[in-house]
């Protein structure tokens, strides 16, 4: 079904025309806990299509935690997560949205092809070697394409491991959740994701994001959540 | 009574080894685990009295 | 497929396999779970011939006899008395008119060739007094049709 | 999927279950348990002793070594049985998320271990003797052995995580993986221990004479009262150190 | 059919990693080879002896072997990230965890079967022994790992993983273990061990349709 988004797209700007133009996330009395003690708790807000929700709080307030919920990693302790459709129809998690944590999530013995193709059908997204090509292509990182993961660079490593939002965003559900995404990284690549992240809302997206880096983002609409 | 003597009764015919070095084994597991409850308790008590404290 | 489904098969799949898993126990258990066969069933000849298995009973009080390693006795489950030859060293607790397991193949001749004999003391506690050896002989079968349920 | 506690607590409200899963509200109950524990235990010892040593007749095989049975298999039946409670506790905690219910299957753990070492260091002591042998490969010792084990794999798995409350999922999901392997297990070693170190001829009657009978049962009701007793301790002890900031242990612990 | 692809791709992966790190295999090849070659040392070189040795030490190396890629099976992927794709999957974690034990047990499996007729030679054990022994370690190797999968997966974020993964599974593998070297010794007695065999392949059976989803569960309470 995804399969004619991606035959469509030309790159973002051609994407526009396809995006889906309401999906929405909605938090209510959100509360999670570790180790049986209370990270946060009460937390709801709403966030439509086009929105950029900053987690704002100081360390130890539960922004991981949060994204992790988000993402279906974690278990709220009580209130619920709903991530909705244009249709309205209700959304896993994994259909909905990508997260992207800490690590890279990618294999240091396999290529890069080898690694996103794995998350990409991990995530339910049909990802053909095209949508691939054109992923790594606009994170200019098409030539690592069948280079060993173990054998690149701080930088690459990053690059080519942001492809997979890409794929996600290809396949016509754009949510991400990035935490800490600007964390090492050089800042033309750090301009080109934040570039990257405003291209994506403009388009429809919603994206989730912790930082302590002030990046500037070109948002449509910002919310912000404080912990 | 089954016993003439006192002797009679630690020898147990013979085997006084086995069967008092089970009943011994029971005893010092016994008295460990007595003695490992109560550390555990004033150690617990103690450091929620400190946590009082300290706040 | 949807979720649902998809879980139906699943858990369908499971059953298929516990189902499996229970099959092959009970293959197994026909094959040789027999503990030991007594000398009655020996005689009807419910134990295989050639084939190694074991034989349960009592030893016949003035049954054994000695001859170097070479030791004969016959056990009994006092309906039936079937004759054992076994060369090697008997257990401590071997003695007449007790219980014994050996292990070993069945002659043409019907005599019983021990290649392990096992013997141990019965494990009941009570100031002297015998159950009669009828009653063990059928505790002993009951015990093995219990073992062959299991 | 996992229900909280809060959501289980309205869907049982009032039932008596639930107003004892509150950890403040079993504290002086478990107290209550556990003062009666440690009096039935002495009480019952006291008796149970006195019958296996002085009333009890010598046995016709064995001699006086027998009296080992009066510790030996009462440790023994607690072993199965504490493991069989801890199991259990352990499956009513990650079902339905009581905190009562994790802390109740850490309290037995050390004593169903505890029980176990007496059961197997008795019972090799009677072995000797008897068997001519501390040790035998047989089907009942190698799985109290085997129980020993995953005493001591559930204690380690619940210590090995900081965060208390994945190492209570964690072990109890590990003590219930180990109550379905013990009876499998069990038969295991049952059938390998007969196939390769020949099978006893189980006993006809197991008429133990009655005084006999009398000591031994004494003494295992005397485990049961000191196993509870013991483990509402450790539960009390496992209740202040979590609910540390409760404002009832204040006055409940002066 | 995403289940498809999601379990093709987690299958695929695992024999792909297979491929690229000869040391994930030949690691326990080697562990094995050393553990079957010390006995001897230690019991004399007697063949009779070591016939009767032989067949229990080649099991246990085989079992601690295939112990040793435990850690592999989540732990790695822990580290770098990758385990939430597997997590955060809409597909059942069980069945995702189901086609990573089978890749690994093709691979490891194999490896050990192929090796255990070899090292019997040590033991002077006969041909339809050896035989019978390597079929008892390919039916074994996969039951140890879905056993062991549940301890790897409770232990992805404790402390003391390896020793601690031990203790919880050497106990658990007893079944396995008695049945599967008393195939062999039955075949050395010169009988039937088709009753083992069965046994083998009931518990092989079960841990199948069980360690799965207690694997799974184990995951979510640890990654939690």
């Amino acid at each position: 079904m995804y399969c004619g988004y991606c035959v469509g797209l030309g790159g973002l700007q051609g994407a526009r025309g396809f995006v889906n133009p309401c999906s929405s996330l909605r938090l209510e009395a959100l509360a999670a806990e570790r180790g049986g003690k209370a990270v946060f708790t009460d937390v709801s807000v709403n966030v439509e299509a086009r929105t950029l929700l900053r987690v704002l709080g100081p360390n130890g307030a539960g922004k991981t935690t949060l994204l992790r919920i988000l993402a279906g990693l974690g278990a709220p302790s009580a209130g619920s997560v709903q991530w909705r459709a244009p249709d309205d129809s209700e959304r896993s998690p994994n259909e909905a949205a990508m997260f992207a944590g800490h690590a890279n999530a990618m294999n240091e013995a396999l290529t890069v092809a080898e690694n996103l193709s794995y998350a990409a059908a991990l995530a339910g997204i049909d990802c053909t070697p095209m949508n691939l090509r054109r992923a790594l292509t606009q994170l200019g990182v098409e030539k690592l394409i069948n280079r060993r993961f173990g054998s690149l660079s701080q930088g690459q490593r990053k690059r080519a491991s942001l492809a997979r939002l890409l794929l996600r965003a290809q396949a016509g559900e754009r949510a991400w959740l990035l935490d800490e995404p600007f964390v090492a990284l050089d800042t033309d690549t750090q301009a080109q994701l934040a570039a990257l992240i405003g291209e994506e809302l403009a388009a429809g997206a919603i994206v989730v994001l912790t930082s302590h880096q002030a990046v500037a983002i070109n948002a449509p609409k910002m919310q912000e959540l404080m912990l | 009574m089954n016993w003439e003597s006192w002797s009679a009764f630690w020898d147990m015919g013979g085997r006084g080894f086995f069967v008092w070095g089970s009943y011994g084994a029971l005893l010092i597991a016994v008295v460990a685990e007595l003695l490992s409850l109560r550390s555990a308790r004033k150690a617990a008590i103690r450091s929620l009295h400190d946590d009082h404290e300290t706040l | 497929m949807t979720t649902k489904q998809k879980r139906l098969a699943l858990i369908l799949g499971g059953m298929g396999v516990l189902a499996a898993a229970v099959a092959l126990v009970l293959t197994a258990f026909n094959q040789n779970l027999v503990f030991f066969f007594t000398p009655t069933q020996i005689t009807s000849k419910e134990a295989p011939i050639g084939r190694v298995f074991r034989l349960g009973g009592m030893v016949e009080t003035g049954s054994v006899k000695r001859e170097g390693v070479n030791v004969s006795f016959r056990v009994t489950d006092t309906a039936q008395i079937v004759p054992v030859t076994y060369s090697g060293i008997l257990p401590d607790l071997f003695k007449e008119g007790k219980g014994v397991v050996a292990q070993g193949t069945l002659g043409d001749d019907g005599v019983f060739r021990a290649k392990e004999v096992l013997a141990k003391h019965d494990e009941n506690y009570m100031p002297p007094e015998a159950a009669t050896a009828v009653e063990r002989a059928t505790k002993a079968r009951e015990m093995a049709s219990k073992t062959l349920k299991q | 999927m996992a229900r909280t506690e809060q959501q289980s607590n309205d869907k049982f409200a009032g039932r008596w279950f639930w107003r004892y899963a509150a950890p403040a509200a079993f504290y002086p109950l478990a107290g209550k348990i556990e003062k009666i524990g440690w009096v039935l235990a002495v009480v019952l010892a006291a008796i149970g002793l006195y019958m296996g040593f002085f009333v009890a007749p010598t046995d016709a095989t064995q001699g006086e070594v027998y009296r080992v049975i009066f510790i030996h298999v009462p440790a023994a039946w607690m072993t199965m049985v504490i493991y069989l409670a801890m199991a259990f506790w352990a499956g009513t905690g990650l079902v339905l998320g009581t905190r009562l219910s994790f802390m109740m299957s850490h309290a037995l753990a050390p004593t169903g271990a505890i029980m176990a070492v007496v059961a197997l260091w008795t019972g090799s002591l009677w072995g000797r003797p008897t068997w001519g042998t501390y040790w035998v490969w047989d089907a009942r010792i190698t799985s109290t052995l085997i129980l020993f084990f995953l005493y001591v794999g559930y204690m380690a798995l619940s210590a090995a995580f900081d965060d208390k409350k994945k190492g209570d999922r964690a072990s109890a999901l590990i003590a219930l993986v180990g109550a379905i392997n013990v009876p499998i297990i069990y038969f295991s070693v049952k059938w390998w221990t007969t196939l390769h170190q020949g099978s006893s001829v189980r006993p006809g009657s197991s008429s133990m004479a009655t005084t006999m009978l009398w000591a031994m049962l004494i003494m295992t009701f005397a485990f049961w009262a000191y196993c509870v007793a013991a483990a509402m301790h450790r539960l009390r002890t496992q209740i202040i150190e979590r609910e540390a900031g409760a404002a009832w242990l204040d006055g409940a612990t002066k | 059919m995403s289940l498809r692809a999601a379990t093709g791709a987690v299958f695929r992966r695992e024999m792909q990693l297979f491929a690229r790190r000869k040391s994930d295999w030949a690691n326990p090849i080697v562990f094995f080879l050393i553990v079957c070659s010390l006995f001897p040392f230690a019991v004399g070189s007697e063949s009779e002896k070591l016939k009767l040795i032989g067949i229990g030490v080649i099991f246990v190396g085989a079992l601690l072997a295939s112990m040793l890629s435990l850690p592999r099976l989540f732990e790695e992927d822990a580290r770098d990230g990758s385990l939430e794709l597997m997590l955060a999957s809409s597909e059942p974690l069980a069945v995702l965890i189901l086609a990573r034990i089978t890749a690994l047990s093709l691979g490891l499996g194999a490896a050990l079967t192929v090796a255990t007729p070899v090292f019997a030679l040590f033991y002077a054990l006969p041909f339809d022994v050896a035989g019978m022994l390597a079929l008892s370690v390919a039916l074994a190797v996969p039951t140890l790992l879905l056993i062991g999968a549940i301890a790897a997966a409770l232990l992805v974020s404790a402390r003391g993983g390896a020793i601690l993964t031990a203790v919880l599974v050497l106990p658990l593998t007893i079944p396995t273990l008695i049945f599967g070297a008393g195939a062999a010794l039955r075949v050395l007695n010169g009988q039937s061990p088709v009753a083992e065999l069965a046994l083998q392949g009931a518990f092989l059976l079960l841990a199948l349709a069980l360690c799965p989803l207690a694997a799974a569960a184990a995951l979510k309470i640890s990654t939690d």
